[in-house]
């Protein structure tokens, strides 16, 4: 194998799995800290998208639109956590699950509604819309570079923030004793209405950079919701660091199977049997990862300690 | 007087489908089919989902396992309708204990991600057989039952006897010692372990039983649409089926059949009114969530 | 008073493959609007259900429009496996199954079915035309990629049926799969003379854009099939697409006044390109004028309506003919992605690849 | 008015049932008073009622002459009562010297505040463990940790509820030993506890509970002079 | 031959030696006390021998029989059985299905389907027995989260006792009760010494020292001294680490 393909490849993995960091991040710190199960959280990262779209049609320029965005989405993510998610908190997590569930529908109805049910069209900005020569002789997309770039400037800042900072130990006290947390003196109530719009701010990142390579639509939000689970559940739930270990893993795991596992069998295995298993080992894949760590370690990679 | 509403009810549904051909309606004997499907599926996820405490996010894996069994034995030749019954449920017993053998070292979300991702490897192993059909499934003609036909009619009644056996099969187990140390479990795991219950074997016991429930349920899935869907199998159908337990009532007897019935219902009026029909469907969840936490089961008994 | 004509259009009009349902949807409508909402001189009620590109909830769908609303015939689907989890329960009823789009294999051979007509092609059609095109253009290898599902082996399998030369590699990814920088990379490694891609819908979109972007549209061509070029795609991906080949049955400029009719209106009508998928709606609703024309409105006679259908009407591909599985004897034709003058970017005519080309498989088929 | 601490007429409920019926008392700024009773008769409902965590639904609770019944806890926090609760309740994922500066705050205006280096001063244990967690420590490391966090927001009143359940001697002297130096430093006190002979040298004035009720009041002088009210209501 | 009996047993916890070679026997009919201070492993000790969690080093034996490797709820049916330091009970059922699952738990036999468990009588019969051992019987229909702490403690110890141990392990069943109900559960074991093994963890040294017969004290995870009540009170190390000057209290 070049070595070109395998940097490239491996550059592959770390975008898709920096982009899935965004939305684990604000996932895993929802579910962690609020201990509550938002499966809305992929609807957020679709009106970020759909956000996006619709002011780079506004303002002409993809970075305002980002900036509107997130600042968008952050407040209808307060917005939805003051009026629904605030009495689930202390409800089962089945509960949560349903209310939430429901959301997914009542917003993507809402988005139809609003903006059809065609997929709009998000283009990267022109002047990243090419490749960039990273090396002599590999070319990458320079967008996706910006992606990884952006990705992981968050993850850094997010670290800080909750490792670091006064707000960030309120956080983690706020996870593990929320009454005895608000005893010490935390306002929890404005805390966690202000996490939660961090969190739909990071989704709607995450739609805004992934519109452009994915597809800004109806739906672009469940099945990318459980690959978010699958990083937050491998790294650990609650921890940063997990989440960007996992999301990591999920993406050049992802990409590896992608793009190696059927060369790999093809050289083992009969052309017929390799050409039909392929892609069906390269989709279990992260499915795989999942279930074999969660075998070894049942509390994931970095079991945030509560 | 309690048993007069059941005994109008079940007369009312045996003599449905009589009344539905005289007057045109068997589109509805139909849909109660494939409502009385669901309920069986629905309640064999309540056994392990509410009385258990296992949140399975995989239970699909043995909905869409049962269907393919059909598909795939009919189509090589194997068509009598018990033996086809038979490898079905045992082979959803068979991969529910292994789903269940590894997943039952973990709790909690993440029990509900590892079931998930089990149900995902069989989704995309059984699409990757092109042979059986790929993505596009495979057609499961309705196989041979020596007694009688399998038609839209004697399936209506099969499906029915099928789903009160097991309700009352369910009936009898959650009351039984086996049933009440389920409960337990899901109450105080360690105080169960602690008191010498083998608590593992317990869970894996239900969570083999549910997983050939859902199996049966599959197979009558794939004699009602004659064809094995890959969405069968699908997490979407794991969701689904889920929905209907927490929305019927979650450890509540009757929590999956009213959950699948009230559902399909709500889907089936509201797709007819309005092509945003999921967005009533999301308000009525939403409302019954935050109004009635115990599910409409739970509702139900409040307000008799 | 007589009777009216029930029409079951069965579609996707939502996800990532509604455009194309959106398209036959509107073709067909349009040329009810021609028709004066007329089918054969019978008033018709048309009972649209959007299938969410989901089997199940087709199936769903279609069960009530059998048993519930009683239709005479059945139309619409886009996608094959939906078709073939429908199709029997449809069959059954003796219902008649007009196929705007979706035409597996399966029922152009053994399963070929008396109540099934396809208006548009079989699945395999347009990749033959281009297999055979890249053939005649002697590039030495190329590089296959398509869905793994068996529409995506099929489409491969056509494409190979008239390329003789070698193919580098035949890669399979996840339906659909919305990034392709996985494959992208491994093209670009794999330096193949060019590339054919079965790309349908939302993946189409993705793989070209991503496919420019990488900067790859300018090293190695890229072949499609016409799903993957037509207005749609090209309204999506813009300015990358320019020079790109493709195959297809039907084109703006073929010249004859139907089809004349049908662009103009179309882009009066809906403000758009018309592709297409929009030419099958509309020849679905033609055809179906014309075989109940031919019964004098009696939908009872099913053996003379199917006579009827498969003796063939006046298209937008000019008169068209069916073999006895029921699928179309066609011409299919080269079209090339190029900028207008004016900066309009539009898929133009360029050459003839088969003339009255018939599907692989009719000689299994035991109708006649 | 130097009373820091007035209840009045204290009546709380968990859900429908009552389990203050009325309860009324006093803590002068710089006192040591305490809570006492048997299991169950209303102690720690009481503190949790001034902490704001259970809202009484009936009667007046003041802070330096302020109501601060209907204030959320954090807000009553703010205002400078400091709780060291029932089972320490320590935050298990943030490591000792986390837990002791997430909180830190001068909110006694003190002139001369708590700070973290007086607290490995006061529990020189905690700072050889101070970058572990929380969940790490023994029982008696956690109860150091919950006094110190609570001391280092730099109370006007501090509570400690059953500050010794759980220990071990040695480590229960430990805690009356710092109980006695916080008190001639003029720290303001409210302490529930079983151990009745150590409260007694330590207290000012004394709260007996029986069913949520107040049954005795009065100074430990006179607490001492009448082993009949231990007698009876405290078992001892 | 000793009921119980501990070899070289360790529990590491990372770098942590909770519990550290540890060496004990405990006799058949007698109460031997565990104390020690906090963190000393005295939980983690009680956890090893329930079988709650694996050893890292070492052996147990239980009336010879080696069962180091015996999952928890087989050494149930050997007659082992614990409370907890930290009530645990089924919180939302009442205190006769609590004892009910106890005794149906001795019984074995718990994979039956079919028959309604209502209906079996002998069941709730033991169970209500229990409840008179413990001091409950007049709280047999309540749920048990309406039951003051003290109760619960008691329901704590009549768990335990109703699967029939040979050897019962009680951690710090005193914490957290006032005097009189301390007062109380000192009777009621003194009562339970006469049928059973008891291995008792408490702080409470009055308690200790009146109901032991012998004296275990683990400190870092280690037995430094084992004996008689008079022995440990006179022995200066308990006192250095463990008693201060309260060991001559009471
Ligand atoms: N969350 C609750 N829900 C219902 N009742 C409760 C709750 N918490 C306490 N109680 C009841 O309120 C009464 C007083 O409890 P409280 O905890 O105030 O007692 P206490 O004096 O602190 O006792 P202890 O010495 O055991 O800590 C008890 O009867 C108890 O059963
Ligand atoms: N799961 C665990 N992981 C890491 N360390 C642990 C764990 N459980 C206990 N420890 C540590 O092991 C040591 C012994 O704990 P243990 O609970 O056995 O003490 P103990 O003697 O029961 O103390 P106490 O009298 O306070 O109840 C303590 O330092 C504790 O922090
Ligand atoms: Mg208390
Ligand atoms: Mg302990």
């Amino acid at each position: 194998m070049p070595p070109s393909l395998f940097i490239e490849q491996v550059l592959n993995g770390f975008q898709f799995g920096l982009m899935l960091f965004l939305l684990a991040a604000g996932l895993t710190l929802v579910l962690g800290i609020m201990d509550t199960i938002n499966l809305a959280h992929g609807s957020l990262y679709m009106i970020g998208a759909y956000l996006t779209a619709t002011l780079v049609g506004v303002t002409g320029s993809f970075w305002l639109a980002v900036l509107g965005a997130v600042l968008g989405t952050a407040l209808i993510g307060m917005l939805l956590e003051l009026s629904v998610l605030r009495q689930l908190y202390r409800r089962d997590h089945l509960s949560q699950v349903l209310a939430t569930f429901a959301l997914i529908l009542i917003i993507n109805e809402v988005v139809r509604m609003i903006w059809g049910s065609q997929p709009l069209l998000l283009s990267a900005p022109e002047a990243l819309s090419g490749p960039v020569e990273i090396l002599p002789g590999l070319y990458y997309p320079a967008f996706r570079l910006v992606i990884i770039g952006v990705g992981l400037l968050v993850a850094l800042l997010l670290f800080w923030l909750v490792n670091r900072t006064r707000v960030g130990m309120w956080l983690r006290a706020g996870a593990s004793n929320r009454e005895m947390a608000q005893a010490m003196g935390v306002p929890i109530k404005p805390l966690f209405t202000l996490l939660f719009g961090v969190g739909a701010g990071l989704c709607a990142i995450a739609g805004a950079f992934l519109g452009p390579i994915l597809a800004v639509q109806i739906g672009m939000g469940e099945s990318i919701l459980i690959l978010a689970f699958v990083v937050i559940v491998i790294g650990g739930i609650g921890s940063i660091k997990g989440a960007l270990v996992g999301a990591l893993l999920v993406g050049l795991v992802d990409t590896a199977g992608r793009a190696f596992l059927p060369l790999l069998l093809s050289r083992v295995a009969p052309p017929e049997v390799a050409s039909n298993l392929g892609p069906a080992l390269a989709s279990i894949l992260i499915y795989l990862l999942m279930a074999v760590v969660l075998f070894f370690r049942p509390q994931g990679l970095f079991p945030a300690r509560t | 007087m309690r048993w007069i509403f059941p005994t109008v009810l079940l007369g009312l549904l045996l003599a449905f489908p009589p009344i539905a051909a005289a007057m045109g309606l068997e589109f509805y004997q139909g849909l109660l089919t494939k409502i009385m499907i669901f309920a069986l599926a629905a309640s064999s996820l309540n056994l392990i989902l509410g009385y258990g405490g296992m949140v399975s996010f995989g239970h699909a894996a043995y909905f869409g396992l049962g269907a393919y069994t059909v598909a795939i034995l009919m189509r090589e030749g194997v068509t009598s309708g018990w033996v086809i019954w038979a490898v079905a449920v045992g082979l959803s017993a068979l991969l529910a204990l292994l789903i269940g053998a590894i997943s039952l070292r973990t709790r909690g979300i993440y029990f509900i991600m590892i079931t998930l991702a089990f149900a995902q490897m069989i989704y995309y192993l059984v699409v990757s057989f092109k042979q059986y059909g790929g993505e596009d499934g495979l057609r499961a003609r309705r196989p041979e039952f020596g007694l009688f036909e399998l038609n839209d009619t004697t399936l209506y009644y099969l499906t029915l006897g099928v789903l009160l056996a097991a309700l009352y099969l369910l009936y009898r187990l959650v009351h039984s010692r086996f049933g009440r140390v389920l409960q337990a479990i899901r109450e105080n795991e360690a105080r169960a372990l602690a008191l010498g219950y083998p608590v593992f074997h317990f869970q894996l016991v239900a969570f083999v039983l549910a997983g050939a429930l859902a199996g049966l349920a599959g197979v009558l899935m794939a004699h009602y649409t004659q064809y094995a869907s890959p969405n069968l199998l699908a997490w979407q159908q794991s969701g689904h089926l889920m929905m209907m337990v927490i929305l019927g009532g979650v450890g509540q007897f009757w929590g999956g059949v009213l959950g699948a019935l009230v559902l399909s219902l709500v889907e089936e009026i509201l797709q007819d009114l309005t092509i945003h029909w999921q967005l009533g469907v999301g308000l009525i969840l939403l409302f019954i969530v935050l109004f009635a936490p115990k599910g409409l089961a739970g509702l139900m008994r409040r307000g008799s | 008073q007589p009777r009216t004509v029930k029409v079951g259009f069965v579609s996707t009009l939502s996800g990532g493959g509604a455009a194309l349902g959106i398209d036959v949807r509107d073709g067909f409508n349009l040329a009810l609007r021609h028709l004066n909402n007329q089918l054969g001189g019978l008033p018709v009620e048309v009972i649209v259900a959007d299938d969410q590109q989901n089997p199940d909830v087709a199936r769903q769908a279609v069960d009530r429009m059998l048993k519930r609303d009683r239709v005479d015939f059945l139309t619409g689907i886009i996608f094959s496996n939906i078709l073939l989890a429908v199709g029997d329960a449809i069959f059954e009823e003796k219902v008649f199954y007009i196929s705007p789009n979706a035409g597996p294999s399966e029922y152009a051979g053994e399963q070929c079915n008396p109540y099934f007509v396809n208006v548009a092609w079989q699945n395999d059609n347009l990749h033959e035309a281009m297999g055979q095109y890249v053939q005649t253009r002697r590039f030495e290898n190329v590089f296959l990629l398509a869905p793994n599902y068996p529409a995506g082996r099929d489409a491969l399998t056509g494409f190979k049926r008239y390329f003789k030369g070698r193919v580098v590699a035949e890669v399979y990814h996840r339906l659909n799969q919305l990034d392709f920088s996985a494959e992208i990379a491994q093209i670009r490694a794999a330096r193949p003379k060019a590339v054919y891609a079965f790309e349908p819908g939302a993946m189409g979109v993705n793989f070209i854009k991503q496919y420019a972007e990488a900067g790859l549209l300018r090293e190695i061509p890229l072949f499609l099939p016409g799903f993957s070029a037509d207005a749609d795609v090209i309204r999506a991906v813009g300015r990358g697409m320019v020079g790109i080949y493709n195959s297809s049955q039907w084109t703006l400029e073929l010249n004859n006044p139907i089809n004349q009719r049908f662009v103009e209106d179309f882009r009066k009508t809906y403000n758009r390109t018309p592709t297409l998928y929009a030419s099958q709606g509309y020849d679905a609703a033609l055809l179906l004028d014309a075989a109940i024309k031919a019964v004098g409105g009696d939908l009872s006679k099913k053996d003379e309506l199917r006579k009827a259908m498969l003796a063939g009407f006046n298209s937008t591909r000019g008169p068209l003919r069916f073999s006895p599985n029921g699928y179309p004897i066609q011409n299919y034709y080269l079209r090339q992605v190029i900028q207008q003058p004016g900066g309009e970017i539009v898929n133009r005519q360029v050459g003839t690849i088969f003339t009255n080309h018939r599907d692989a498989y009719v000689d299994r088929c035991k109708l006649r | 008015m130097s009373a820091l601490l007035e209840i009045e007429q204290l009546e709380t409920f968990y859900g429908p049932s009552q389990v203050l019926f009325g309860i009324s008392l006093q803590v002068e700024e710089g006192q040591v008073a305490t809570l006492l009773g048997r299991n169950g008769m209303g102690k720690t409902t009481t503190v949790r009622s001034i902490m704001g965590l259970t809202p009484a639904r009936r009667g007046r609770i003041r802070l330096a002459g302020r109501p601060i019944e209907a204030l959320a806890p954090e807000q009553i926090a703010a205002l400078g009562v400091a709780l060291v609760p029932e089972g320490r309740q320590i935050f298990p994922n943030l490591t000792v010297e986390e837990n002791l500066i997430a909180f830190a705050a001068n909110r006694n205006q003190s002139p001369e505040p708590w700070t973290l280096a007086r607290i490995w001063t006061l529990f020189p244990r905690l700072k050889e463990r101070r970058n572990n967690l929380g969940y790490q420590l023994s029982g008696g490391e956690q109860q150091m940790l919950a006094i110190g966090r609570a001391l280092m927001t730099n109370p006007r009143l501090l509570i400690l509820d059953e500050a010794t359940e759980g220990l071990a001697p040695l480590l229960r002297e430990e805690i009356w030993r710092v109980l006695r130096l916080l008190k001639e430093n003029g720290q303001t006190i409210l302490v529930i506890d079983k151990y009745l002979e150590r409260l007694l040298p330590l207290a000012d004035q004394h709260t007996i509970l029986e069913r949520g009720r107040v049954v005795w009041q009065g100074d430990s002088r006179a607490l001492a002079q009448r082993p009949e009210v231990w007698k009876q209501y405290l078992s001892v | 031959m000793s009921l119980l009996v501990l070899e070289g047993l360790s529990k590491q916890f990372g770098g942590l030696a909770a519990v550290n070679n540890c060496n004990l026997c405990i006799e058949a009919g007698e109460i031997h006390a565990l104390i020690g201070p906090n963190g000393a492993g005295k939980t983690t000790l009680i956890n090893l021998i329930a079988g709650m969690l694996p050893p890292s080093r070492g052996q147990l034996r239980f009336q010879g029989e080696n069962i180091t490797h015996l999952p928890a709820h087989q050494r149930v049916h050997r007659g082992l059985a614990r409370t907890f330091q930290i009530t645990n009970l089924f919180k939302n059922y009442t205190v006769r299905t609590n004892l009910e699952l106890a005794v149906q738990a001795r019984a074995g036999s718990s994979f039956r389907f079919w028959q309604p468990v209502a209906r079996e009588k002998h069941l709730t019969e033991a169970a209500l027995a229990v409840a008179e051992q413990v001091g409950l019987a007049g709280r047999f229909e309540r749920v048990v989260g309406q039951l003051s702490h003290g109760e619960q403690r008691q329901l704590e110890v009549g768990l335990a006792l109703a699967s029939r141990p040979r050897l019962l392990l009680l951690d710090e069943p005193m914490a957290g009760l006032g005097a009189e109900e301390s007062e109380r559960m000192v009777a009621l074991i003194a009562q339970l010494a006469q049928h059973h093994t008891i291995l008792l963890v408490e702080h409470d040294m009055g308690a200790v020292f009146r109901l032991a017969r012998r004296i275990s004290v683990l400190v870092y995870g280690q037995v430094i001294a084992s004996g008689s009540p008079a022995e440990i009170r006179a022995n200066p190390e308990v006192h250095k680490a463990y008693l201060g000057d309260e060991g001559g209290a009471k």
